[in-house]
Order: C-alpha cells, then structure tokens, then sequence
C-alpha cells in the first residue's frame, strides 16, 4: 500500500532582515511517523516549522496537507488544517489556569464554566496517560509540566501533525521517556510527529525519519535506520565535530565555596530553597542535578547575592560571605552566569560593548572620571571575541542579532575574563547544538583546570556525567543527595530527581 | 448630616460616578486586549457631543446615545488602526487622539451652544427595590444609563470571566503570542475592545451633556476622561471593582461639597484635592497589599508582531 | 496578481527617518487642507498665515522660541524618566510645584540681587518639582505602585496648591482681589534677549540638552539608565541598586519640570498666577516621543511644535476656529504615527505566480 | 463663532483699509457663558457698525500666550483691542507701550494707560434685583448659592444678591459653595446638588454652565441663571437672572475712538448704560414683587441709590457701612467679605 505524505512543503523561502533562515525547503511527513529535524543553531528548524505551523508565512513555495494545497495565513489555519506545533518557548498564559490555556481560542461554546473546563480538561488529559492539575496557575508548574500543557492543548484540537522544537532541553530523563512513549503512542495512532531536538541519540532512540538542515538548506533526509549519529553530526556542521577530552583525574584542592544549612523564600513567599548544605573545591565540577523549578534559581540567586538568606551561611573561601552584596562577592571572585541568559545575563537591546561590561562599567579600568571609556571598553571586547572565538558582526550592533550559542559563549567569557574563585553557571549548554555546546564546555573545563571551583546547574544528564565530578540532587528545594560522579548512573540520579529514592542494588 | 444627607450623597455619588464608569469600563476592555488608549477625553467629548447633536435632531435621547457610542468608536478606530495595524506607539496615538477629539466636538457643537434637548432622561425607580430603606434611593431609583451602567459592569465582568470570549480577550492582553498560537486572532480581538472602549467612552461622554447636566459647552468633560483612565489602574483591571472605584470617586467629589456646606474649616481648594490624593492613597495600599495578584495585563502597550523576537 | 508584504527593515536608514516625517507632515497638510476646503475655508492661505505666523518675521520667530523654550524644558524632563521606561506624565504638575517654589523665593528674596535672586530661584524651582516628582518615584521605587496614576493625580493637587495659594495667602493686596501675586521685584526677571521675551530659559534647555547628551551618551549613570530601562534583572545582576536609581530619575525629571516652571514666571509672567502652563507636561510627552528621546531633537522637535502651536493659534483671526487648529494638530500626529510604520517596515511587492 | 460670523474677513484686499476691533477672550464663544456674552456683544457691534471688521482669538491662556497673541491683533491691524479676563493685564499694557496708536480695552482690568481703559459692568446692580426675587419666592428662607472662585467680583454679587433677599425677605440666609472653576458642568452640578439636600429651596450662581439650572429643575425648585438668559434650559425652575449685555458699550465706545473722541477711562456702567440687565422675569413671580423690583431697577437707573448703601453688617455683625454712607467703587473692587446672612466663607 503506497502511503500519502500527510504534509508536502516545497520550495520553501523565507528571508529575515539581513538572513535567509529557509532556501528553496522541501520537507515531507508521513503519518503515523516520528520524523526528526536536525539542524546546528540558526539553520532554520524552528522557522520552517513555524511556517509549517502557520505563524510565518514564506516568501516563496507552498504546503501541502494530505494533498491539498494550503495557504496559511495564520496559526487558525493551519490548526484547522490539523497542524499543532509546540514552541521553543511556551506559548501559555502564565496566569491563567491549565484548563483555561487549554480550552483556549475554541469555540465550543460560548460560556466557560470553569468546573466544567477543568473537569473536561483532567478527563482528556487522563486519556492520554498525563496527570495534571487543571485548576493551578501555569506560573505554578514546573517547565515539564508546563510542556504537557502544551501537549494535552494541541490533541484537544484533534491534530494530526504534532511540532514540537525542542522539547526534551527541559525535561528529566523520566519526562523524555514518558514524552518518547506519548509520541510513539501518538504516531501508533496515526498521527505524525515533527521533533527538533539538538540531541542525537534522542533521534536515533525515538526517531523514524531524519531531515538535516544547514543554513537554511535541507542536507540530507533519510531513513533512521540508514543512518548513525556521527554522520548525522557531521552533517549539521559540515565538518568533524570535535568531542571535548575530559579527564577527572584533577585533584580537587582547597573549599572554594561553603553553603552551610542556607533557607531561601521564593518570589511567591515560601521557602523555594530548605537547609541547604554544599561545598565546591578548587578544581572540581560540582553539578547540581534537578527538575527546574526545584528552588535552583533562587539558589543560585541566594549565591550570586542577589537573595537574602533567611537562614544559613555562605563562606568563599574561608571567609563569610553571607551579607556582603553582588559586588562585593564579585571583587572576591564569584562569578555567576545566570539561567536567564538574555534579561538577566545580558540586555538584548544593547549592544556588545555595552554588555560585555555589565558586570565591571563601575570599575576604573572603564572609567574615565563620572564617563564611560569606551575606548578601554573596545579593546576589551574585541579580546574577548577574539579569546572565545565569538562570531558577531559588529560590536555596536544589539546582541539580539546574535546566535544562542554565541550568546553564551560571550556570557561566559565576560565572566571568565574577571578571574573567578567560583563559577556558578547555570544550564550553560541550554538549546546548543553540538558544536555550540562542545566549546562552552570545552571553556569550563579550561577554567576548571586552571583551579576554579565550578558549580554548575543541569538537567541533562548525559552532561553532567560526562563533565561533573561531583553531583548534588536537588528535589523540593532540598539536596536529596551528593554523591560522586564516578560512584552513580543515570537512573540513579534520575529517580533523585524525581523524589524517589533509587533502591541500589547491591553488587 | 442627617440620614437624608447621607443617602442623597450616596446617591450622588452614583450619578456622578456613572459617566466614569462607563468611560472606565470602556479602557478596561481595550487594555485587557493589551491597548492603552489615553484618548478617553476625546472620545467622551466626541461622544457628549455627537450625543446631544442626535437627540437634538431626532428629539429622542435614545438616538443620542446610539450616536454617542458611534462617535466615540469612530475615533477610537482610528487609535486602533494607527496602534494595531501600523503598530505605532499607543501612547502618543491617545494623547493625539485627545487633541484631535477636543477639536472635533468643539467643531461640531458650534451650532448647539446654548441649546436644550426636547428628550429630558427621567430617573425610574425599580419596583420594590427602591423601595428598600436607604439603599433603595442610593441605587434603586435613578436614570437608565446609571442601571445600564452597572449591569455593563457586570456583563463585562462576566464576559472577561466566564466566558470563551473573555478567555480570548484576557489572552491577547497577557500574551499574544500564545493567543496567536491556538488561533485568536489578535488583532481582531484588539480591535473590537479598543472600539468597544471607544462606545463606552462615548456613552459616557453622552451621559455627561444628555442627563448629567443636559446642553452642550466645549470641552465641557473637564479632564474626566483622565480620571477614568486612572480609575482602570485603580480597579486593577476589575470591572467590579471600577465600580467601587468610580462611585467612590464621584462620592468624594460631591462630597467636598457636603464638606463646605457642613461649614468645615479646611479650606476648599484643599477639599477638592481630596478625590486626587485618595486615589494615590488607596493605590498605594492595594498595591502593597495585592502585590501577588494580577496586576496590568503583561503586554498592555506593547504591539503584537507575529514575527518579531 | 501583485502580492504585497510587509518586511521589517534591517536597520534604519536616516534618510528614510528624516523623509517619512517630513512626507507625513505633508500628507496632514493635505488632508486638513481638504477638510479645511470642505468646510469653506482657504487652505492655502490658511497654511500661508500658520507658517507666517511662526517664522514669518523676527518676531514670529522669537515668539516661537517662547513657546517652544518650556516644551524643550518638560520634554527633556520626561524623556530622562522614558529613558528608564518611567511613564512620568506628572511633568505639569511638576511645572506647578516649580513655578510656585521659585515664585516662594522671588516674593521673600526680592532684595537680594539678581545674581544670587536667580539661582536661588533656579535651585527652588528644581526642587519644586524635584519633590513631586520623588513622590511618584519613591512610590514606585519601594513598592511598585504604578507611576503612571500617581504623578497624573499629584498634577490636579500640584494646580489646587498653586490657586490655593494665588487666591489666598500668596494675593497681591493691590490686585484688587484678583488671583495674582505680587509682580516680582526687576532682580527676579530672567534676562532676555534684546527687547524680544526670548530669555535665558532657551541657553538653559540647551545646556541641559547637552548635559543630557553627554550623561547619557558617555557616562558611568547613563549606562546605568539604560541598563534599568532596558532590564531591572540585568540591573540588579550588575549590583545597581534600582529603586534608588528610579527615584533619583524621577526626582531629576521632576526637578527640570520644576525648572520649566521657574522659568515661566521668571522669563514671561513675572508673578504667579493661575494657568502657568497651559499642558506643556502633556505635550511635552508628545516632543519627547516625536524626538525619539534624543536630547538635540527634543530641542528641535520642540521649537517645530512651538510653531506648529503658535502658527496654528494665530490662524484664528482668518476666522478659523481653534477647534479646527486643534484638529488639525492631532492629524499631523496621526500622520507622523502613521509615518514611525514606514520607518520600522517596508512594503515589498512582488508577483504572485497565478494558482 | 461660527464660519459665517467671520465671513467679511475672507475677503482680505479691502480689509486693510476698514476699521478693525480685534478680541482676545478667555474662553470660547460655546461656553455658553461669560465669553459667550462677550461674543454675543461683538456680534451686536458688527450689526450696529457694519462697516468695521472683528476678529478674535478664543481660549488664550493668560500665562505666555497672552502677550503674543494680544501682538498679533496689534499687527494685523486692530484699531481696538478688547480683551475678557483680567489676566490679561501685565500683557496688554506691555503691547499697549508699543502700539500707541491702538486703544485697548481691558475688561475688569486694574491699571489703565494713554491708550488704555478699562471697562466693567456693575452686575452686583441685578444681582441685587434677582436677590429680591430669590427672597420673595423661598418658603424656607434658606437659598443656595454655587459660586466659581473667591474674588471680589463674585462676593460682590454673593453680598449685593443677599442684600437683595433680605430687603423683601430679612429672614433669608444664602448659603455659599465654592466649585472653584468656572466651566464645569458636572461640579456645578454636585454643588448644586448639595445645597439642595442641605435644605436650599431655591439656587443662584455664579459660574458659567447652566447645571445649577437644571439641578433646581430636577429637584421642583426655584432657580435665578446668570450670564444669558437660562429660562431654556430650566423653564419651570428659572425664574429670572442677572445677564451681561456688551454690545451697547462696545457700540459706543468704538463709535467714540473712531471719532476721536476717546479717552482713557476705568468705565463701570451700570443698569442705566444696560451693560447689565435682569432677565425677564418669569410669571409665576407675583407682579406686586415684580413691580418693586421695577421700581427698585428704576431708582437704582436714576442713581437715586445703590446697592452698597448702609447701615450694613458682615457676618460677624462688625457695621461694615454706616447708616447714609456707601461703598465706593473703590471698596467695592476689592470686596473680600460677606454681608451678615451669607453662610459661607468669602476665603475659602
Ligand atoms: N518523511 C518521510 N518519512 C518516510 N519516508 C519518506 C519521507 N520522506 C520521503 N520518504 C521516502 O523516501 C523516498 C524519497 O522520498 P521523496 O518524496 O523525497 O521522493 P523523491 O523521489 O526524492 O521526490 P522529490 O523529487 O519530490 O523530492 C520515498 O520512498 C519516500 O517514501
Ligand atoms: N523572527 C525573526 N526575526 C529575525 N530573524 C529571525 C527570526 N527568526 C529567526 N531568525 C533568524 O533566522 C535564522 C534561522 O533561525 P531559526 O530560529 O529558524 O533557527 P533554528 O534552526 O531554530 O536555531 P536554534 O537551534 O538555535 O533554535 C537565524 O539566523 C535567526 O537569527
Ligand atoms: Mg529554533
Ligand atoms: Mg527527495
């Protein structure tokens, strides 16, 4: 039996001010297929989909949907067409309720009872195998959570064609397997499925198809079973990608950082982080391990300064800490890179110059007098970019121009270049590709082995073994356990994660 | 004061509340759709005109009203056009939206300067109702705008919370992109609130020349559009709560009054500084007290670009 | 079949931001002259008198400067609080506070002389307004309390104190009873110049342009400015304190208010007296915005709507009521509004092969 | 001022040589009040004198505008200058150095020059007949009074208006509210409203919308207007009201500086110039109180008496003005007390 592709793109073009994010795309999806698009960052994953999806609509080419031309002018379409796409970021109303988003831009019927809402909501969701709350706040959930959301919103209105751009980045290991299920069980179905992840052995694992983009041209589409994750690698970049030697032989030296039984409140008033005890030594990788949303911001907030303690100390080395301000934790040498790269990290409407001394304007390397020098301020940048290997156009452009992995390459190396006792670096990898990925940890570990305690925030496992030499698990605000990275496995620490205590086995 | 004092004030304080409630309610609606229109005074003059221009002509107040809401949501096209479809700065539009509007109804109403209408607005007392001790003058026995006016508040507030519509609207306001994504077509949605606001304006503008104090003098709103502006902040986006916020608003005001026939010793420019700082007072304390609960909606004044970063 | 899109531009170019206001003008032009002709009035004479009217002679154009003198004044005072996304729409009332701070000095000091009269005079208008304007800032400073409502109540309280006091303690005993206190003594005059009502006032909005440039531009708290308005979170991460920095923002907006009055009575009424502005806080909002918050086109930006205020009055003797001068400047700005869309996108137009 | 009130000027070539009055006014023609009077006195002046020329500037601030748009009148060749506020002042005499040749009229202004005069109308003269109505139509004695801003202007017509009531009625109190603005409805509309609840059985006012009207209407009471006649806008309630007529003055004092035969002068006409005037009075006042006020109208015309005349007591019961002795103008231009019987306080 032939089969029909449910979603035909051709010739698909689309241009942004100054890049051409698609050229001359064509991409086919089957039902009942899980298809994977591979891509490194910037190559146009999420703007295809985004046509795809009807948010975008291209300069040139056109959709086909089970054979039917379409011209989507906005997501509606493209919605009634059966196609769903879940974002990069969520697109849920914050302060509305689960059932709420849910129920969202339908039009059933006019009156919206809320019991009634959230009753259907829990009753579909159910269907699906998720359980969720329906009457809490999405603000209240956890970003795994928040991505069922999503999910359970998008089978609500009968898609056919499930988007997802990068779902797994937030998720435990437990989630990606439960999402895995979810989707096979989707695709078992008939439906099909789109998955843009940067993370090749989740393709192998989940994926029936894989298309590959670079610079806004699809390189290569084939079957998952003709093909292996180093060519898909290859594929992406267009060269080798060079893994990153890691050796934890380091001896680890004297306490850089000392937590002692530290209690943290929340922005919602209560106590987001609870007894918490921890040290970070001269060159070693302390990670911490953990679903977000487990009071790791506002740990590293507490850290950074930027949080009152509302117990505990904080000692660097060896002297406390506890009530000095950002500054003056940051002249003793505590970096902070934070999770919020851009509205925290760095400001997206200035430009290089202006961020790169976010952190030092007020020191007098930088100041000329009550001015600003901006000459210092040029050269510094440019050694920076050139140090780090950052690609940017132009110094006195808005970083808004730039990739997410230069962004972060740039965050790090503005904290680095200030000398750091401890960095505290929280999901620096986050929506990387490989090769992004690579040189952000490949600028940890040079740090690191120059003696620098580092304290790292991740969620993905294959990570923090790979680079960590210590791990804490982080659950409900509380350190569930710290072990040595040598001495545990991934289950292990996923079920930490979750709360459940991991029955060892005996050897 | 006597008892008769003190419900005759509370009842004041409802009438005079009334045409900023319904100016209030009216930028409620447009700033749940995420559009700050500051061009209220405007519109209420264009409405408080074009209000009395129709019952004039028509000889039925009825009429009046219905081109009230006509005038206002014209101009209030106009502030959507320049602030959805070009994007352009929500701001500036209103302020230049007041300017235009001032000029507009002063235009217009030449010709009806010293004019009165044939189709005075009675007061209806609600069966029974008024009849309640008290209460039953304070709301129960009024004109029909001041009913109108708070069954508005209420619908509204039932749209905005119990309905899919409501849903939509609120969604468009706090975040359009996640609107957009399931379909709301956001700039459908803002544009309805923003010309809906744009009617109530009007409305309020028509209560002012065709039931408050019925004839027509140029900018005869004297700022009133900008305290309704502020009673929406005030309200916390709360229709009901616009309604507590305006008539006490309207009470203080008439109140001051009260204040100099009582023969206090305050001086009267102090006294009618009162209504203004009230409201700072009580913003404060709401503000300190509810800080948790929902505030501005999240992309109020922004403009929604599907393609924007 | 033609296909139009809307693309967003790359970068903007000056010439299209100098063309499309100057395009959008003439559209307004167009428009209210069409109006204008509907409505059995000359158009082109109309615009010939408006343009007279404010440039015409040496005098038409030194008055333009007077009224455009308190416009540069406010409006650099709320594009300083703009910058740092504080919605100061109190700058009236902070003229208010200015203008009766400086008239509290002019009316006990007048004996000093003028050289230590006016800074006097100068330093209590700035805190004048200074004062209200750290109420909104403090407010908002501490606990988040919208500043956008709070300042546009105090401008109601700001008026009610002034009339209070030219109505009662502050009332001219030779005025007959009239709201007016008494004129200033000569030493309390800002000196203008030659016999023009030009005065000081203009070098001052120049200098604090230029200040404004170079604080802004170049120094240590600008960049502090800019880092707050653009993000509270990177602020905070970067250790500035920003409560502290809203309410000294606001205090410094309110403060050049207050100058803004002070200059006022100083320059032109000589004594105060009820309607010392006539909304220049609420159009100075417009000039700030028009003038992109740069201090050297506020400047500008300034004395072309002092024109357009002042030519546009005038117009009214040609027997055009100041209804329609008023329509007519709301529809210039609607053009120019209109214009910002042309300046943030272009309109491409391409061939749409037939289906 | 509607387009074709000012049509003549459109025709601008001959303009030049006609003789032309130029008005700066502090509010609009469509105030429906205090500017709308003087409107109404141009409009009478160009059908007395058709072959002058007017034009006006309305709604000018009396802050910086003032002085440039007083100019631009003087430039545009106005051989007279009328301007409606007494804020007007510093600027009109400032533009009045360098036009010698231009006369400039300051209504209710202080200072008067070479080449300016200023002109008043004694309104306090019908106040005081619409007080003697008030007084004879309450039943309670208690009448309500909305006024705009404390000065003297207004206490003037608060005293000559109770003097008034008193003299038919000497149990009359009149009870004073501050709305402190000139042109707004709704204020006026609550400060009515107050007095009503307070007991008031009939309302005055000073302030230029006719709201107090209304409320009185609304509320089955009495009412006297001011400015215009406001019978329209409350035909039950309105009873009579003290209304400004300027044309006759502007008529023959423009008559008098195209003559030549002007002089500076601080005019204060009176009921006898008709500058000021009673409304008709409505029918269901009695004629016997109608026709004492006639006759009162007369004598106060033939200035066989005035308004200010003793023995008087403020509210403190001090005797302001002895038995046989007046106020004279100057007094009265500065007046900042209430006669006994007004409740309230003139500084408020
Ligand atoms: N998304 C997909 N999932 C599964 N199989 C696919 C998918 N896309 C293509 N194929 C299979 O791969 C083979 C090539 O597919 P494709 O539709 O690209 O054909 P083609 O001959 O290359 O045509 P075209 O010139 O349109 O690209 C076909 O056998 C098709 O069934
Ligand atoms: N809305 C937009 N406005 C301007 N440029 C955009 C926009 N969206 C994407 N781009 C640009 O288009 C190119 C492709 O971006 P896109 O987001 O599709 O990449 P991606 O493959 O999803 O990358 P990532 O892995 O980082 O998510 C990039 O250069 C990006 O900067
Ligand atoms: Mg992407
Ligand atoms: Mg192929």
């Amino acid at each position: 039996m032939k089969r029909f592709p449910v979603i035909e793109m051709d010739g698909i073009t689309k241009s942004f001010p100054g890049v051409l994010a698609n050229n001359n795309v064509s991409f086919r999806v089957y039902p009942g297929e899980i298809h994977a698009l591979l891509g490194e960052n910037g190559a146009g994953k999420s703007t295809l989909m985004s046509i795809l999806a009807g948010l975008y609509r291209p300069d040139a080419g056109y959709i086909k949907v089970k054979g039917v031309k379409h011209t989507f002018k906005s997501p509606r379409k493209a919605l009634t067409a059966g196609i769903g796409m879940i974002y990069q970021h969520f697109r849920l109303v914050n302060n509305f309720t689960v059932a709420e988003n849910i129920i969202l831009g339908t039009k059933n019927s006019i009156g919206m009872n809320s019991k009634k809402i959230e009753k259907e909501a829990s009753e579909f969701a159910s269907r699906f195998g998720f359980d969720i709350n329906p009457n809490a706040k999405v603000f209240q959930l956890s970003l795994g959570e928040q991505q069922k959301v999503e999910i359970i919103k998008m089978l609500y209105r009968g898609c056919d064609v499930l988007i997802m751009d990068e779902p797994t980045t937030v998720l435990t290991p437990q989630e990606v397997k439960d999402l895995f299920n979810t989707l096979k069980l989707m695709a078992a179905q008939g439906k099909a499925v789109v998955l843009i992840t940067h993370k090749l052995h989740e393709v192998m694992e989940v994926a029936d198809y894989v298309t590959v983009l670079r610079r806004g041209e699809v390189v290569g589409s084939n079957r998952i079973e003709e093909v292996e994750e180093a060519s898909l690698a290859k594929m992406m970049v267009a060269h080798e990608v060079v893994y990153n030697e890691v050796s934890h032989q380091m001896k680890a030296g004297n306490t850089i950082l000392e937590l002692n039984n530290i209690d943290v409140y929340g922005d919602q008033g209560y106590l987001a982080v609870r007894d918490i005890n921890l040290s970070v030594k001269s060159g070693e990788i302390v990670a911490i391990a953990g679903v977000a949303g487990n009071g790791q911001r506002e740990l590293i907030e507490a850290i950074a300064g930027l949080r009152k303690l509302n117990k505990g100390s904080i000692y660097l080395e060896g002297q406390e800490i506890t009530n000095l301000n950002i500054r003056q934790r940051l002249a003793r040498g505590l970096n902070v890179v934070p999770e919020d790269r851009i509205g925290m990290g760095l400001v997206s409407n200035l430009n290089v110059l202006e961020n790169v001394i976010l952190r030092t304007y007020y020191n007098k390397e930088f100041l000329d007098g009550m001015f600003i020098d901006y000459k210092a301020v040029h050269t510094y940048a440019e050694k920076l970019v050139e140090d780090y290997n950052i690609f940017l156009s132009d110094l006195k452009h808005p970083i808004n121009y730039m990739s997410g992995g230069n962004l972060q390459k740039l965050l790090l190396a503005r904290e680095i270049s200030q000398h750091p006792r401890l960095l505290v670096a929280a999901y620096p990898s986050r929506g990387l590709d490989i090769a992004a990925a690579e040189s952000v940890y490949n600028i940890l570990l040079q740090e690191r082995n120059k003696g620098t305690g580092i304290l790292l925030i991740l969620e993905d496992l294959d990570d923090i073994f790979r680079y960590a030499d210590r791990v804490a698990v982080m659950y409900e605000g509380g350190i569930k356990q710290i072990l040595n990275v040598a001495d545990t496995n991934i289950d292990e620490i996923g079920a930490l994660m979750l709360g459940t205590q991991y029955a060892r086995k005996l050897s | 004061m006597d008892i008769n004092a003190v419900t005759g004030l509370l009842a004041a304080a409802v009438v005079a509340g009334t045409p900023l409630l319904l100016a209030a309610l009216g930028e409620l609606l447009a700033e749940k759709s995420g559009i700050i229109n500051l061009g209220v005074e405007g519109m209420m003059l264009v409405g408080a005109v074009t209000g009395f221009i129709f019952t004039i002509m028509t000889g039925n107040h009825w009429y009046g009203f219905l081109a009230a809401m006509i005038g206002g949501s014209l101009l209030a096209a106009i502030h959507a056009f320049i602030t959805i479809t070009l994007k352009g700065n929500q701001v500036v539009s209103g302020l230049a939206l007041t300017i235009f509007g001032t000029g507009i109804s002063g235009f217009l109403g030449k010709a009806y300067q010293g004019l009165t209408t044939a189709d005075p607005v009675h007061a209806y007392a609600i069966p029974y109702l008024s009849d309640i001790n008290g209460l039953g003058s304070v709301l129960f026995n009024h004109d029909p705008l001041v009913y109108i006016s708070f069954l508005l508040a209420i619908i509204f507030w039932l749209i905005l919370y119990r309905t899919r519509w409501g849903l939509s609207i609120r969604a468009a306001g706090e975040n359009p992109a996640a609107a957009d994504a399931v379909g709301i077509s956001v700039s459908k949605v803002r544009y309805f609130c923003t010309i809906v606001g744009g009617m109530m304006a009007g409305l309020g503008g028509a209560y002012l020349s065709l039931v408050y104090a019925p004839s027509w003098q140029e900018n005869m709103t004297a700022g009133r559009g900008w305290i309704a502006v502020a009673l929406v902040i005030f309200a916390l986006w709360n229709p009901l709560r616009a309604v507590v916020g305006s008539y006490l608003f309207g009470g203080v005001e008439a109140m001051t009054f009260g204040l100099q026939i009582a023969g206090i010793k305050v001086s009267s420019f102090f006294l009618q500084m009162l209504p203004y700082l009230l409201t700072i007072i009580v913003l404060v304390i709401v503000t300190i007290k509810m800080r948790q609960e929902a505030g501005a909606p999240n992309a109020l004044g922004f403009a929604y670009d599907r393609e924007e970063r | 079949m033609i296909k139009t899109r809307i693309i967003k531009r790359e970068y903007d170019s000056l010439a299209i931001k100098t063309a499309v206001p100057l395009l959008a003008i003439l559209l307004a032009l167009l428009v209210g002259g069409l109006f204008l002709y509907f409505s059995g009035y000359n158009p082109g004479e109309t615009f010939l008198r408006m343009y007279k009217g404010a440039f015409g002679s040496s005098y038409a154009i030194s008055e333009t400067i007077v009224k455009a003198i308190p416009l540069m004044l406010a409006g650099l005072a709320v594009s300083l609080a703009f910058r740092m996304k504080l919605w100061n729409i109190g700058a009236e009332g902070q003229i208010y506070m200015g203008a009766f701070a400086a008239s509290g000095v002019a009316l006990t000091l007048g004996d000093l002389s003028s050289w230590i009269l006016l800074p006097l005079m100068f330093i209590a208008g700035f805190a004048g307004g200074a004062v209200w304007g750290y109420i909104p800032g403090a407010l908002r400073g501490y606990w988040q309390v919208n500043e956008t409502i709070t300042s546009l109540m105090l401008n109601y309280v700001a008026i009610f104190w002034v009339n209070f006091l030219v109505f009662g303690p502050w009332k001219d005993p030779a005025s007959k009873g009239f709201p007016l206190t008494p004129r200033f003594s000569l030493n309390g005059y800002l000196t203008t110049l030659g016999d023009s009502r030009v005065h000081m006032g203009l070098i001052i909005a120049f200098i604090i342009a230029i200040v404004f440039y170079l604080i802004l531009k170049y120094s240590r708290w600008g960049y502090e400015i800019k880092v707050i308005g653009e993000s509270q979170n990177a602020a905070r991460y970067a250790g500035m304190n920003v409560a502290r920095n809203i309410i000294l923002v606001m205090l410094i907006s309110g403060g050049i208010a207050g100058i803004t009055g002070m200059i006022e009575v100083s320059g032109i009424t000589h004594r105060l007296q009820q309607d010392i502005s006539p909304g220049y806080g609420y159009t100075a909002i417009i000039v700030a915005w028009l003038a992109r918050l740069n201090p050297f086109a506020i400047i500008l930006v300034a004395f072309l709507f002092g024109a357009l205020l002042v030519g546009g009055f005038g117009v009214q003797t040609f027997g055009i009521p100041y209804s329609i001068v008023l329509m007519l400047q709301g529809s210039v700005l609607f053009f120019l509004l209109a214009g910002e869309f042309l300046i943030k996108y272009k309109i491409v137009l391409s061939r749409k092969e037939a289906n | 001022g509607s387009p074709a009130a000012q049509d003549d000027e459109k025709n601008d070539d001959k303009a030049a040589e006609k003789f032309k009055v130029g008005f700066i006014y502090i509010g609009t023609p469509g105030d429906a009040g205090w500017t709308f009077a003087h409107d109404q006195g141009r409009k009478y002046l160009v059908e007395q004198i058709p072959e002058i020329e007017t034009v006006y500037l309305e709604l000018v601030p009396e802050g910086a505008d003032a002085e440039r748009s007083i100019e631009q009148l003087a430039q545009e060749g106005c051989n007279i200058i009328v301007a409606n506020s007494f804020g007007y002042g510093d600027a009109m005499l400032e533009v009045a150095k360098r036009y010698p040749e231009i006369t400039f009229l300051h209504c209710s202004g202080l200072e008067s020059a070479e080449n300016v005069g200023t002109f008043f109308g004694r309104i306090y003269q019908a106040r005081y007949l619409s007080g003697m109505v008030a007084g004879a139509m309450t039943k309670n004695n208690t009448i309500g009074y909305a006024a705009a801003f404390p000065i003297p202007e207004v206490i003037r017509g608060i005293n000559a208006f109770t003097l008034g009531a008193q003299a038919v009625n000497p149990d009359v109190k009149v009870k004073v509210v501050w709305s402190l603005t000139w042109v707004d409805a709704v204020q006026e509309k609550a400060a009515a409203d107050r007095l009503i609840e307070a007991g008031c059985d009939l309302l005055a006012q000073h302030a230029d919308t006719p709201a107090v009207q209304q409320a009185a209407e609304a509320a089955g009471i009495y009412s006297i207007g001011y400015n215009s006649d406001m019978r329209s806008f409350a035909p039950n309630a309105n009873l009579t009201g003290p209304v400004w007529n300027w044309g006759p003055y502007y008529v023959k004092t423009v008559k008098a500086v195209m003559d030549g035969t002007w002089k500076p002068e601080e005019y204060w006409g009176g009921l006898e110039d008709e500058i000021v005037d009673l409304a008709t009075i409505s029918d269901k006042v009695p004629a016997e109180v109608i026709a004492q006020v006639e006759a009162k109208k007369q004598e106060m015309s033939n200035k066989e008496w005035d308004v200010f005349t003793g023995p008087i007591t403020d509210q403190d019961g001090n005797v302001r003005v002895q038995e046989g002795q007046k106020l004279t103008d100057e007094e009265m231009l500065a007046l900042d007390w209430f006669v006994a019987g007004v409740e309230g306080s003139p500084n408020p």
